[in-house]
């Protein structure tokens, strides 16, 4: 399925909006501007955007926890601002304030998110069970090389390829599980592979290039709307910095090499995509440098809408009429 | 007043099922084995709803409560059959973090309408696992309600409060009341979920009892009667629960013995002993008893008759409160 | 590894006597003469005596719930009428009388059941790692192909392989799960391509060969004690009767198929290893009916020896010291 | 006496992890990312102990504690680490099926010496997942003993007695007592399990708490100092629970308050608070406070500090119940 140039516009566009958010966030908890912790995407924005951008309205959505979702909060048209003061416990996040983290947007059909990694393979085959019955939507499930350890996993895909479902599995591979490495905790060179056991169609992409990485999901996504059931789409990407801003980057017990992690920056795929529009001449050095400009000011005005919305305390009362529908 | 048609409490449930579903096309079920049936309450279905809305899964539970968990949040109200409700364990995580905080912790934007069921109770001898009652488990998590039918009548009107309510609702029933006959009305209606039930009055004492034990509850009574005027409470619903209407029944009685078919240690018993001695402490007259297994895991051969809470241990504790 | 006369006699004689307990047991719950429940393992015992009849005396054997493990406790040498005690809740009970089919002999390295189908996938692990740390043992891992589904499988065979323990997945795949039907249930004709995930060995076998059974385990015990990791046995067996004594025989709503029953009937693994014994010249048919005699009188001495043995009641408080080590 | 050092918390803790292992080749510790560390507990185990013995595993909870449930069997005696306590959930069926019941429903022929651990506790403002206690979840099952301590000095000692004890046993932490300094002797030494500590005599009113809420029942005692003289009770363990302890100091108090980190529902407040009244309903001259976290998921955000306890609803309760 070969990309249209204002396709490639919008997944550059995307791309440096999402990069920009990362970077907003990374910049932010490190002044203490937001709440708890931040799990840097830095180098590793294009999967989540280019799997994203162009799912259909009635697609389901549940994005990686690494940069919590930003590139697929990006691809998804999702308001960053509420998203923003939800992550800094203000009456306009979009959980109220209340979430930290578990930011959701349901009427975006991204319906929330969990600390607990891996959780999304119990509700995913309700989620492609419903795609199914309903007939006209899929379902993208994006997580961790580290998440495929989980049993859950192996419940979703094979009840996914049991019945069917509309469900693309989507895996970031980046290598690393906060201090473990893949190779010590995978006995094979893809996590993919995994798929082979339920005889689910699986492909290895780059997840640098954002070009790729949507051509595929959207060709998974055109297969699971045909009836044909899950496919395995493992993008192979990479971490370059510690898994949460503040804390060691180890590999093992032992600090990952410097040199090793300038190797990986090479591989920054805003460079890349950016080298690919110009050659290919989708955009020119003016657009490009607008479109820096654009998602600065869409920080800066997240930033300002986040900052300036109260810090959310309701009373014990009000929460408490929050736990159940009345 | 018309005569009322007598059911056994498992058909009841299954009424409940079958009238939900043929109201409303957004209810299904999944669980293992249900198109087959193992106990008689999703006999039968299949043939009138289809493999559709009879949905039979893989031996994993995870990814069973997950097509309810998920179909939920997609506008479907599902019941989830565990089979034997002990085997919630294995989707404890999805129960107890995900679905009981769902709601909440995203700032109470959705709701998740399901009913998560199962059977349970001593009774068939094979120990803990398939005896297991979950209720104080689940109960101890705030976000799910849960409840237990003790009749029929109460059976079907809570099973369609479940499948009605909002909210995830997990309805465990009683092994040892499956084949109970008693009136149900053939249509459908509401037991209110959160809502007590003082199933016998009495004066002397008050004795809340619920599912199988709401048997051995009545067997005490009638044993006293004449000499102890035991008012039987059947709480209904666990969580949320209606710690009033016991108030209520204190005020006449003084005297409190809670039955719970479960270990002692933080269950219902022990929640309703520590509600009571905190807003009714003054109706008080004697020390709280709670009939409850012994905090070991219940064996299974020929001790569960005695492990489990009887007619003579209730007795005891009755007894023991009025002298 | 071919198998020598005495071998083969050996398992023969376990096979009788297996199918005798299994029929014993069947017997006695159609005469109330048990508690709770039997799942008859009648004309699928090839499967566990052929796994079990030649583990070392420090390997782990986890038996299949079919027919409550009576193939690998025959196997195994296990004390059947401590076994027939404990079923029947008497003080002489391998459990005291309190397990119901619970029934352990940790002296045998079976440590016990659970009611929880899958559950042993949790436990598997740790003995395997701890079968390594100790060098000379392994794990004989059996259960059903419904046992598959769980979530826990896949992280017993992902760490399995990850660690190349010394664990042999011993599946018997009898097509069944309850009412349900394994092509319903999986999407691959094989249990065993899960293996393939992993990068596993996998093995697909005729189960009710008792022969072929031994032989494959043994071969793969080798291949575990050599250091190289677990291999997936997939036995494919049948299941003659309902999935628990006095329950309906469907598939999903359906009743079994009478004359299909039939055909599998045919496959008898007694039927089939006397054959074989008889043609081979490994025993004469004087020797066969020794060995028939010998196990009716075993079931006649285990019955006694369970009837004569008091009612387990132990008081509260005996029960309560028995819930902690003191 | 000779001076003792000081040391934080979560140094004692790893202390006792060093001399036990050091003591008993068969200790071993087994979690995700221990060989790098997550907190500071098992920093730098690796480098003494090595990969067999300080195990890595992949994110895959019931692996992981298998290799430590099964391991036990085979005479190891593991500590297995879920790094947030919360996240035992997803071995939740291992743990409270199979792991409470497997010595008693076997005959108690085997023991499983293993510790179960994790971090946890209100303060990070990330909500509910990372900060349940799930004490009293695991309590509720009779076969598991479950502790937590409050200072350095106990933290080292209840591990190191929860590290020989041939029960299973829970020992979780909280994240707001990790850098606590408090004296630690450098020996190895065993601060016995379901034994109940008075931290603090007083005489008006008993107040129970242990973890991060015992230093928030000090700041009430101080506070009050002069006026009310609170006596504070440690449980230290919640299974089993040292009652006896309890009521002791009800004998001279006659009013209780029970801080529990915790929801409200079944908890272990609401357990003590029902055996008092079945055990010392005559020792009682108030109501029973429970100090809990209402019954809500513990939102994140800004909103930790008011709802999960704290010194103004402590001195509250305390209040309440002298007046
Ligand atoms: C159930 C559970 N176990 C462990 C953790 C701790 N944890 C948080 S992120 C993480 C690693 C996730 O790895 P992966 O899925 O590869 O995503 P990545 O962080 O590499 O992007 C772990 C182990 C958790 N949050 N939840
Ligand atoms: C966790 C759990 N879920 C469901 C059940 C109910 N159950 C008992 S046996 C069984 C089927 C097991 O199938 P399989 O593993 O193939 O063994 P088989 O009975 O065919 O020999 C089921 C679903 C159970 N006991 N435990
Ligand atoms: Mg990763
Ligand atoms: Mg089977």
């Amino acid at each position: 399925m070969a990309l249209g140039k204002e396709q490639m516009k919008l997944l550059y566009r995307n791309l440096v909006r999402a990069d920009h958010f990362d970077k907003m966030m990374m910049n932010r908890i490190m002044q203490g501007k937001l709440i708890g912790f931040y799990h840097p995407g830095d180098g590793a924005m294009a999967a989540g955007v280019g799997a994203s951008t162009f799912l259909g309205d009635d697609d389901i959505l549940n994005p990686h926890h690494r940069a919590h979702g930003l590139g697929y909060a990006a691809g998804r048209g999702v308001d960053i601002g509420r998203y923003l003061a939800e992550h800094t416990g203000k009456v306009d996040g979009c959980c109220g304030g209340r979430s930290s983290f578990h930011w959701s947007f349901p009427e975006k059909k991204m319906y929330g998110a969990s600390g607990f990694i891996g959780w999304h393979f119990c509700p995913v085959v309700g989620w492609g069970w419903a795609s199914k019955r309903k007939g006209n939507q899929m379902v993208l499930m994006a997580s961790g090389d580290g998440s495929y350890g989980q049993g859950g996993a192996h419940e979703a895909m094979l009840f996914a390829m049991n019945w069917k479902l509309p469900i693309v599995f989507f895996c970031e591979n980046n290598g690393m599980a906060i201090h473990s490495t893949i190779s010590d905790m995978h006995p094979m060179p893809d996590i993919s592979s995994l798929a082979q056991g339920y005889g689910m169609p699986a492909v290895v992409i780059d997840g640098q290039d954002v070009f790729a990485v949507a051509e595929t999901v959207m060709a998974a996504r055109k297969h699971a709307l045909a009836g044909k059931g899950p496919t395995f789409v493992e993008a192979k990407t990479l971490r370059l910095r510690e898994h949460d801003v503040g804390t060691p980057d180890l590999a093992r017990a032992e600090p990952r090499e410097a040199a090793y992690l300038e190797e990986l920056k090479k591989r920054d795929p805003v460079v890349l995509a950016t080298s690919r529009v110009l050659a290919e001449k989708v955009l020119t050095q003016k657009q490009i440098d607008k479109i820096y400009k654009d998602a600065k000011a869409e920080v800066e005005q997240v930033e300002k809408f986040a900052d300036d919305s109260p810090v959310a305390q309701p009373s014990i009362e009000e929460l408490l009429a929050g736990v159940y529908v009345a | 007043m018309s005569e009322v048609r007598e059911l056994p409490l498992v058909e009841a449930i299954k009424e409940a099922y079958r009238q939900e579903m043929e109201r409303d096309e957004s209810v299904f079920m999944v669980g293992q084995d249900i198109a087959g049936g193992i106990f008689p309450h999703t006999k039968g279905l299949v043939e009138q709803f289809g493999t559709d809305r009879i949905v039979d899964t893989p031996l994993a539970e995870l990814g069973m409560y997950g097509t309810a968990f998920g179909a939920a949040m997609e506008g479907f109200r599902p019941i989830v059959d565990f089979m034997f409700a002990g085997f919630f364990l294995n989707a404890a995580s999805p129960i107890l973090a995900q679905t009981a905080q769902f709601r909440f912790i995203h700032g109470s934007q959705m709701s998740l309408p399901m009913v998560i069921t199962g059977a349970c109770g001593a009774g068939m001898r094979l120990g803990n696992e398939h005896a297991m009652l979950v209720h104080n488990m689940i109960a101890q998590v705030p976000g799910i309600k849960v409840c237990m039918p003790s009749t029929p009548y109460d059976a079907k009107g809570m099973m369609i409060a479940a499948i009605r309510d909002d909210n995830p609702v997990a309805f465990i029933w009683h092994l040892g009341t499956m084949m109970d006959r008693g009136p149900v009305p053939e249509e459908p209606y509401v037991v209110p979920l959160g809502v007590a039930d003082v199933k016998r009055e009495g004066s002397d004492v008050t004795l809340v009892a619920n599912g199988f034990q709401y048997k051995n509850a009545g067997i005490v009574a009638d044993r006293l009667a004449g000499e102890i005027s035991v008012e039987i409470i059947d709480p209904r619903s666990f969580s949320p629960l209606d710690i009033d209407t016991i108030l209520k029944s204190l005020e006449k009685t003084g005297r409190l013995v809670v039955v719970d078919e479960s270990w002692e240690s933080r269950s219902t018993a022990s929640e309703i002993a520590a509600q009571v001695v905190d807003r009714g402490f003054d109706l008080l007259d004697a020390p709280i008893r709670r009939v409850t297994i012994p905090n070991m895991p219940l064996p299974g051969g020929h001790m569960e008759p005695y492990v489990a809470p009887n007619p003579d241990a209730i007795e005891a504790a009755v007894r023991d409160v009025c002298r």
